[in-house]
């Protein structure tokens, strides 16, 4: 961490952004028959209750399966989805009660970089025209200085500010990347949601822009949601890491301890099922069985029929946050705190022996 | 009472050859809209119910007397205003039960009770009654000299009074009368049988059964007639007549039609209200060059607004010839030298009509006048020409009795109810004239009458006839004796018309 | 009739271009855009035949010649007359200027029209959407077009209220691929962004979503622009089509259909007039699928 | 019923459509200047005459009054009586109905004849005769007039051969049959031009699929995957085409049953709205309208039963 | 991805590869097998394919020799060939009118060139002898048939009778570790989440036990878990049936832990050839070194990536000379005017002879041995 965001960290005891009991849970079509006999429809919690916090000029992660509602809560931070429950706050103060200012501070304080770079520019417009285009909209760049701004901008980000002219089809996926990022930066934000944004680069390039992502956020002081499936690239660029199942947080804290000694089994799967260089693998695997329906998600701990340490508690009750002595948050009844009444005395249904260990411990300095 | 009573039954026909073939097969351009005498409008129709349904006297197959039907005799008593008819005993209804007065009464007073139905002939009429099982009385509240060609219509054909109070849906089913045939098919959208009726009373049709069918598209229709799919086809397209003649195995035939095609004048409207105008109009119409191009000179260039031939139809009035130097010369009397501009509203899908049309904004032309065709379809062209203020105008006459009063009233009696012709024109001296020529029967003094108001409508141009349209028929040569009445009936010569293979 | 084909199918129309015995020695640029250079050339030709038509022909297109009805072709008369006498040569250059007009006129504003009410319909959302579509359903499962002509011969035939019928009738097509077409719009990183930049709706739709729905929307309006031409010309055979004496190729073929046992020409030459113009058309449609997927 | 992913939702959607198409061809034909009585009447028209059918007719009520009577008779069945044709509507529709129904059923198996083969044949061999062959053939049939098809049509197959009758409907089913081979061969052309696309392109498109290469990739013959992987595959979104364009197919007819002088609906509409006879013009709408949805939803049971994803709701 | 791309090398039907339909000699099948025998040996492979923007060569001189129950890893980026690599091994090409020359032989069973056999042999071979696993499994099975036909399907006539088939169809289904395979018999794929799609198109694959399987990249589209399974699944079946794997992978590590050696491709080309820890610990090409050295876990957090600058080049119109010249660290301007080949390390300036163990199309091969990567990959200790 460079010593300005330190600094920020330090300074600002707010955070920058907040989401408290976030929630958006779909309704799904009911049946003429359900409507009539007045059944309830279902519901897809694609995000339920979900509370984190991004300290200025740092970066937190979101990880997660498919479909474990990664992206929905990008949406809803971002305000293009209206949360079913639970609050967005920035700087403390609650976006939905902000009003007109509040929505638009929000949306010069936050930006976006998406994932896929093919679609995340308009492929009609040129690069210059997509950058001019923010800085006259958004205001405050008078037309003389715009080319001048829109070079710099480039140029923040790596590319070449000769190509402003180009379109996107002639770009490759790294340089479209570049310039949606400088896109969100002509806004001058201090939070950037970006949801998978090296998910679909080749290592090559998305190296280029995992650096990219860590010179802004030094130069700038910018904050980062960075949603991510890969395990490898969130050990690199995050501060501090939520993990994401069935649209719950099942584990979060800083990046370093959870790595290290990940807490939830559905964690230290992740990490054990994750390729590493070199390292030649066995014909097992980490978990068996698949991602269930999330319409009808499994009862009590979500994860408990993966789960190598599921015991009797787990199917029925829902685990409460928890914090472990490396300092995450966990939800699992293998830590006290978890389970809302003590006195249990846990058994094993799933087989595995123990808690599942040992952790890979990351090698290297780190 | 003075020539109202004519005596000879319908003649014996002669045992004349039988037809080779037992069938006739007629193929028309409109549906059938409804088989109830009462509430017929599709001419089609009409002329189908003349086979099926008696009447108590009948027009003669040249549209011009009245003979015999139901009644074989009448008599009027001195003062005019009753009438009395005696049934032929031996008529009997196509179920076999006899014809009797009641039946009689109550089918002329079920028509003429009918709300927008043809009551309005024989307003005069106070009462029709059955006095016994074979004699009708019919009182009059004035004299009425058409009444006789009034009850010839078909809308007064007799019914089996039990049989259509039994069922309502009697003429949607197999209707009969007392005519020479009974329904035993009806699909009104595409066909209807026609059988002989074993119980008619008058002499039998040499062919046993007509079928009609129905063929839109005129087209079509003369492919099935070239193709011998039928025999008879109404209306071929007038610029295949000339083909078709020459085709040795079809013919055609063009009878003399009670049709008057008129180009209506909007009088209420600004230039059109100085009869200079109107006369302008005339006299720069080219009737030949229309009846070519129209009809391709198959009808007569119309002198006056009485349908050709008719009864009283004055031959001596001139036909309008084009003069253009006249024509310009009324114009500018009347203040438009250069001309205007004006609307012709005709009905879409009248080809004759269309080429009428071009040929009046060719003409028109030629005096300044700059018309612009506009074509709609029938029910909105009328309401459009009908107020008398939106352009010119192409429409037609059609008379349904043999009488003149129904033409004369409609065109020139602007108490008549139809403004004449819905041109908004009238005189006192015209409307008396009509008026007095219906409760005239001196027919001598009732031709002076008509000919004064055929006289007058040519000079004041509310409207200007164009042409005496025939009916059109076309024939497999294989037919012989398919003939048309002037009131477009067939049903005289289906009696006797026989068809050959082919 | 106007809008039988699937817009969805849209972007699998190939090209006639792909015959390897109609390919011909063309620069390379060109040699994939066959189609596009056929369907361009040949409305070309139409164009300047009919907006040109003076230079073509000394006849008048309207003077009739009560003398001369139904000529077999002369000098003077090069296809012979109709049955008014008039030039059937003349008629047929001076008509296309109408078809010409119905196929972009009428095209024109349906496009417009329909694309915008999709669009809308489709990013707006919510209860306005259901409205719109609904409308849309309505128009695509009930045979308006029936009623259209019918209302249209009530109202007269013009070619305004001809124009009126086609507008009815084929907006809802356009609508239908606007309104797909923007919902996978909206899913598009740049979308998102644009709105997650504030950008204002007008703006989002007409810079940034408008340009991912024109070009299948375009293709479209080809095939829409041949339907039009055709269903111009089925109004003119049910006696309601532009009105006498104006010389549309629809109402020509349709008059001259009453002489197509005698005088076969009146009908056939209008309507190879018209089959070229479609064939034009179709060729410009296939041209520009194939140009704008290869752009993609 | 649920069987066929037919749910009461998808059937009680159709009743705001039906709502909607009454209403709407309601409120239109009323609109259009024009006057029954003056239909009714003709020749002897006065303005008086007029009045006093206008009045018999209820045509004086306010228009909401006309169309609440209008509902309700529907509901009941009775659609009042045709003032063209003095009968009760219903018995005239009776009539109508079959010969549409037929020749549209009739164009429907014929399309089904050409495109399928054609579509498929040209999607597999590709650039091949066939291919641009069936390419020529229907970018001229699309471009012909429907009308001008059907003249040349009677002109060769009826009057020159002499094979089929010209025009009408004849009696009895197999006459019915017989009368409408050419009819719907005329509008099969175009209609077809419209399915051998779209068939030929998901053809295409299912042949470029990655399920077809790991069927091939399975060692069985080509004939087999094109049966057993292509064909289902290629037909269903073709099925949703059919549907679309259905209600133009209808359009179609009221031209070719003026060409054939077929008594059918969609003349009957015309006819009736020229007449200004409100009471057809409302039934037919309504039957046009079930009749579209009806085979539109058909469709969507066939398209179900092609496609076992839409059978039920999926959620994933 | 290039997802959905047509992979048309036959035609479906009839036989218009210009190649006469060669008597039939079905080759005995491949059973028992050797371990290490030669299996499938590549010699100059090239597939070129024609667009618009000219002819694209998608495989350039590839030469490859795969032995017996051996797993050989394809890395490379977007659009570096492996699928079309991959797909010619089993006589597929992209488009109908592709050109490919050089020969991919089996010759434990007899064929000399799978790329000029006509589609009536090929369809012999396919399935018996070679298979594929595909890239996405949600698109790779028919969505309107049945799971248990689509499994059925594939087991040619090497099952008789319709019980016994349904038998073999659930033994696969178990073999593949699909749960309850009698009761998802019946199941539509759509029914499937992408893990059981994919271990269905596994049973597919292994239905008659072919002597290789190409697996284009297996769990791409698959989550890190099921990845995980996916991967070990195919691990021990390969040691199971002895069968040869050739995997096909984006991603290093993945390839790094299952295969015994890696071929790394750039633009068409195999860079470099060797068992995987070889490979991983002396690269012997500049990209392949830099490809390490880019992986997000190999340098400290607070240093920056490893990163190789530019893209790599369009496969248009490419000459004879090094393709990652002006993105390589090493590059001098000698590189510039040799032509690549594929040399064995050690025998300097020898053509490979596929067997060989280490191959690398660097001028500088040998220097790379001397200097090691500037900075220690870390990933590699993880
Ligand atoms: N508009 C929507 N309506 C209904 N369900 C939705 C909607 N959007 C997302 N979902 C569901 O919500 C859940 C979470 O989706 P989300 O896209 O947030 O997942 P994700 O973690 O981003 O997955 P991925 O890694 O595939 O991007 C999924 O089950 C998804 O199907
Ligand atoms: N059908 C095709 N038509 C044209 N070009 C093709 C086709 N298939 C592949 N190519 C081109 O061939 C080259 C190699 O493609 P290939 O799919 O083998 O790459 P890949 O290494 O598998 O990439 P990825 O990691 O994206 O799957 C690419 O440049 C691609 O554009
Ligand atoms: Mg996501
Ligand atoms: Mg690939
Ligand atoms: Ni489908």
């Amino acid at each position: 961490m460079t010593a300005l965001a330190q600094e920020l960290a330090a300074t600002m005891r707010t955070p920058l952004l907040e989401t408290r009991g976030l929630s958006k849970h779909y309704a799904l079509q009911r049946s003429t028959r359900a409507w009539f006999r007045r059944e309830p429809g279902e519901v897809l919690r694609a995000v339920d209750d979900v509370s984190l916090s991004v300290m200025p000029g740092r970066t937190l992660g979101v990880v997660g399966e498919t479909g474990s509602g990664k992206s929905t809560l990008g949406r809803l931070v971002l305000r293009l989805e209206r949360p079913s429950g639970g609050q967005v706050l920035l700087d403390g103060q609650d976006v939905a009660s902000g009003g007109g200012a509040m929505s638009h501070r929000l949306r010069r304080d936050v930006q976006v970089v998406l994932q896929d770079p093919y679609t995340s520019l308009n492929p009609h417009e040129t690069v210059g025209t997509a950058i001019g285009e923010v800085l006259k909209v958004t205001g405050g760049v008078p037309a003389a200085d715009r080319p001048g701004r829109v070079a710099e901008l480039l140029d923040q980000v790596g590319f070449p500010s000769g190509w402003a002219d180009r379109k996107p089809g002639q770009l490759s996926g790294g340089g479209r990347q570049r310039v949606s990022i400088a896109r969100a930066l002509a806004v001058g934000p201090r939070l950037l949601v970006a949801d998978e944004p090296v998910s679909a680069l080749d290592v090559s390039v998305q190296a280029q822009v995992l650096n990219l992502f860590q010179r802004l956020q030094s130069e700038l002081g910018l904050a980062y949601l960075f949603i991510t499936h890969d395990l490898a690239v969130l050990e690199r660029i995050a501060d501090d890491v939520a993990v994401l199942y069935l649209g719950r947080v099942v584990e979060s804290g800083p990046a370093a301890a959870l790595f290290a000694s990940p807490a939830h089994p559905y964690t230290q799967a992740l990490l054990a099922a994750a390729p590493k260089l070199g390292r030649r693998r066995s014909t097992t695997s980490a978990v068996a069985g698949e991602l269930p329906n999330p319409i009808t998600p499994p009862s009590g701990c979500t994860f408990h029929p993966r789960c190598p340490a599921a015991m009797a508690v787990c199917r029925e009750v829902v685990p409460l946050m928890a914090t472990t002595p490396a300092g995450q948050q966990v939800a699992c009844h293998l830590y006290p705190g978890s389970t809302p009444t003590t006195t249990r005395q846990p058994h094993l249904v799933n087989g595995a022996a123990a808690v599942a260990h040992p952790t890979p411990s990351p090698g290297g300095t780190r | 009472g003075g020539g109202g009573s004519s005596t000879t039954a319908p003649e014996a026909s002669a045992p004349a050859a039988t037809s080779e073939v037992d069938t006739l097969k007629i193929a028309n351009g409109v549906a059938i809209d409804t088989l109830d005498p009462a509430e017929n409008a599709a001419n089609e129709s009409i002329w189908l119910d003349q086979n099926i349904y008696a009447r108590l006297v009948q027009t003669d197959p040249t549209g011009t007397k009245i003979v015999p039907d139901l009644a074989s005799t009448w008599e009027q008593s001195a003062d005019g205003l009753t009438w009395t008819f005696h049934l032929n005993p031996a008529a009997k209804f196509a179920d076999g039960s006899p014809v009797t007065a009641a039946d009689a009464a109550w089918s002329i007073n079920r028509a003429r009770a009918l709300e927008g139905g043809w009551g309005f002939l024989i307003t005069p009429v106070t009462s029709i009654t059955a006095t016994d099982p074979q004699t009708v009385v019919i009182k009059l509240k004035t004299k009425h000299a058409p009444l006789l060609a009034d009850l010839a219509m078909y809308a007064y054909g007799i019914l089996p009074q039990k049989a259509v109070e039994a069922d309502k849906d009697f003429f949607s089913k197999t209707p009969y009368g007392a005519g020479p045939f009974k329904v035993t098919k009806l699909e009104p959208d595409s066909q209807l049988v026609l059988t002989r009726n074993d119980s008619y009373w008058g002499p039998k049709p040499k062919i046993s059964t007509v079928e009609v069918s129905v063929v839109t598209n005129d087209n079509t229709r003369v492919l099935q007639l070239q193709g011998g799919q039928v025999d008879v086809i109404e209306n071929p397209p007038g610029n295949l007549v000339k083909q078709l003649s020459a085709n040795p195995k079809l013919k055609v035939d063009l009878f003399p039609s009670t049709r008057v095609d008129f180009l209506q004048v909007p009088l209420k409207s600004k230039p059109f209200e100085d009869v200079r105008v109107r006369q302008a109009v005339k006299a720069a119409l080219d009737l030949d060059a229309m009846n070519t191009l129209a009809y391709q000179g198959n009808a007569v260039p119309a002198n006056t607004f009485f349908p050709y031939k008719m009864l009283h139809w004055a031959e001596s009035i001139p036909t309008p010839k084009p003069d253009l130097d006249k024509a310009k010369q009324l114009l500018t009397e009347a203040g438009f030298p250069n001309g205007f501009k004006t609307d012709l509203i005709t009905v879409s899908g009248d080809a004759a009509g269309q080429a009428q049309a071009v040929v009046i904004k060719d003409d028109l032309a030629k005096i300044g006048i700059d018309v612009t065709i506009q074509s709609y379809e029938q029910s909105t062209a009328y309401t459009n020409e009908r107020s008398g203020t939106n352009g010119l105008g192409l429409r037609y006459w059609t008379n349904d009795i043999i009488d003149p009063d129904e033409v004369a009233t409609f065109g020139a009696d602007i108490k008549g109810g139809a403004n004449s012709f819905s041109s908004y024109w009238g005189d006192e001296a015209t409307s008396k004239a009509i008026n007095d020529a219906r409760s005239e029967t001196d027919e001598a003094k009732r031709g002076e009458l008509y000919a004064q108001v055929q006289q007058t409508i040519a000079d004041q141009a509310p409207f200007i006839p164009l042409a005496y349209a025939p009916f059109r028929y076309a024939s497999g040569a294989w037919v012989n004796g398919f003939q048309v009445s002037p009131l477009g009936n067939y049903n005289d010569s289906l009696l006797s018309l026989t068809v050959g293979t082919h | 009739m106007t809008t039988l084909v699937d817009p969805a199918q849209l972007g699998s129309v190939r090209s006639l271009g792909r015959a390897r015995w109609l390919r011909l020695p063309l620069p390379k640029v060109l040699r994939g855009k066959f189609s596009l250079i056929a369907g361009l050339v040949l409305l070309a030709a139409i164009a300047v035949l009919c907006l040109g038509a003076p230079l073509f022909t000394s006849a008048s297109p309207l003077d009739i010649d009560p003398l001369n009805p139904l000529a077999p072709p002369s000098p003077g008369h090069p296809l012979g007359t109709d049955a008014f006498g008039r030039d059937l040569w003349a008629r047929v250059l001076y008509g296309g200027r109408y078809d010409l007009a119905i196929a972009f006129g009428a095209t024109i504003v349906t496009l417009v029209v329909g694309t915008a009410v999709g669009m809308l319909a489709a990013y707006v959302g919510g209860w306005v959407e259901a409205v719109i579509m609904r409308v849309v359903d309505l128009f695509f499962a009930f045979p308006f077009i029936v009623l259209v002509i019918a209302i249209v011969a009530s109202l007269g035939p013009s070619l305004r209220n001809m124009f009126i019928a086609l507008w009815v009738a084929s907006w809802v097509g356009y609508a239908r691929i606007a309104h797909g077409q923007t919902l996978a719009a909206r899913r598009y990183g740049y979308v998102v962004a644009a709105n997650v930049l504030g950008y204002s709706t007008p703006r989002v739709l007409l810079r940034h979503v408008l340009p991912s729905v024109a070009p299948l929307v375009i293709v479209f309006a080809m095939v829409d622009a041949v339907g039009n031409v055709l269903l111009g010309a089925s109004l003119g055979f049910l006696g309601i089509g532009v009105r006498q004496p104006t010389p549309e190729w629809g109402a020509m073929i349709s008059e001259g259909q009453a002489y197509i046992l005698s005088n076969w020409q009146l009908s056939l030459v209008p309507g190879v007039a018209l089959v070229v113009l479609g064939v034009a058309f179709s060729l410009l449609g296939d041209g520009l699928a194939d140009v704008l997927r290869a752009e993609q | 019923m649920r069987a066929l992913g037919l749910s009461w939702t998808r059937l009680a959607n159709l009743v705001p459509v039906l709502f909607g198409i009454t209403l709407v061809s309601f409120v239109l034909i009323r609109l259009v200047p024009g006057d029954p009585a003056t239909q009714i009447l003709g020749n002897r028209y006065t303005p008086e005459a007029a009045e006093q059918i206008r009045n018999s007719l209820g045509l004086n009520d306010s228009i909401l009054t006309q169309y609440g009577i209008f509902l309700r008779s529907a509901v009941t069945g009775s659609f009042g009586e045709s003032y063209q044709y003095h009968r009760p509507v219903g018995e005239i529709l009776v009539d109508r109905v079959g010969p549409s129904l037929l020749l549209v059923a009739v164009t429907a198996a014929l399309c089904t004849l050409i495109s399928l083969p054609l579509g498929v044949l040209a999607a597999v061999r590709r650039g091949g005769a066939l291919d641009q062959g069936t390419r020529i053939f229907f970018t001229l049939g699309y471009a012909l007039p429907a009308f001008l098809i059907g003249i040349v049509l009677i002109l060769v197959f009826g009057l020159r051969l002499g094979w089929f009758p010209i025009g009408g409907y004849g009696t009895g089913f197999g006459q019915h049959l017989y009368h409408l081979v050419l009819p719907a061969v005329t509008l099969a052309i175009p209609f077809s031009t419209v399915l051998v696309r779209s068939l030929r392109a998901s053809t295409i498109n299912v042949l470029e699929s990655d399920f077809v290469t790991i069927a091939r990739l399975k060692g069985i013959s080509g004939w087999t995957v094109l049966a057993r992987h292509v064909l289902r595959n290629a037909i269903a979104p073709v099925a949703v085409v059919f549907g679309v364009n259905l209600a133009f197919l209808v359009g179609g007819t009221v031209v070719i049953e003026n060409v054939f002088s077929i008594p059918g609906m969609g003349s009957l509409l015309v006819g009736a709205v020229a007449t200004r006879d409100y009471p057809v013009v409302q039934a037919v709408s309504l039957v046009l309208a079930v009749f579209v949805l009806l085979v539109n939803v058909l469709t969507d049971v066939v398209h179900r039963l092609l496609d076992p994803r839409l059978a039920v709701a999926v959620t994933r | 991805m290039s997802a959905g791309a047509p992979m048309d090398s036959a035609p479906l039907l009839g036989e218009r590869v210009g190649v006469p339909d060669a008597d039939e000699v079905v080759p005995a099948p491949a059973d028992p097998r050797e371990r290490g025998d030669v299996l499938l040996q590549v010699s100059d492979l090239r597939v070129s394919i024609p667009t618009a923007a000219g002819q694209v060569h998608a495989a350039d001189g590839v030469t490859l020799t795969l032995r017996q129950g051996e797993v050989l890893g394809v890395v490379g980026e977007t659009g570096s060939g492996k699928s079309v690599t991959c797909r010619a091994l089993l006589g597929l090409r992209p488009t109908p009118r592709t050109e490919v020359s050089g020969t991919v032989a089996y010759p434990s069973i007899g064929v000399e060139d799978i790329t000029v056999l006509p589609s009536k042999r090929l369809r012999r071979l396919w399935g018996r002898h070679v298979a594929m696993i595909p890239q996405n499994p949600m698109t790779s099975l028919d969505p309107v048939r049945r799971i248990g036909d689509q499994v059925a399907e594939a087991l040619g006539d090497t099952v008789h009778g319709k019980a016994a088939r349904r038998e073999r169809v659930i033994e696969l289904l178990r073999q593949v570790g699909l749960p309850a395979p009698e009761r998802r018999l019946d199941a539509f794929p759509h029914q499937f989440s992408g893990g059981m799609l994919q271990r269905t198109l596994i049973a597919i694959a292994i239905a008659q036990n072919p002597a290789l399987l190409v697996a284009d990249e297996p769990t791409t589209a698959l989550d890190v878990l099921i990845q995980d399974q996916i991967l070990g699944l195919l691990l021990s079946l390969q040691r199971d049936l002895g069968t040869s794997l050739v995997l096909v992978s984006h991603d290093l590590s993945v390839v790094s832990q299952v295969c015994d050696r890696v071929a790394v491709m750039y633009a068409g080309q195999v860079v470099e050839l060797a068992d995987t820890a070889t490979l991983l610990s002396s690269p012997r090409h500049p990209y392949t070194r830099a490809l390490i050295g880019a992986l997000p876990g190999a340098v400290a957090r607070d240093e920056p990536l490893r990163v190789i600058p530019g893209a790599p080049p369009p496969l248009v119109g490419l000459g004879p000379t090094c393709r990652f010249a002006a993105r390589c660290e090493l590059h001098e301007e000698a590189c510039d005017t040799w032509a690549t080949e594929l040399l064995t390390i050690g025998s300097a300036g020898g053509p490979a002879t596929g067997t060989a163990s280490h191959q690398s199309r660097c001028r500088r091969a040998d220097e790379l041995a001397a200097a090691p990567p500037t900075t220690q990959h870390q990933g590699e200790q993880r």
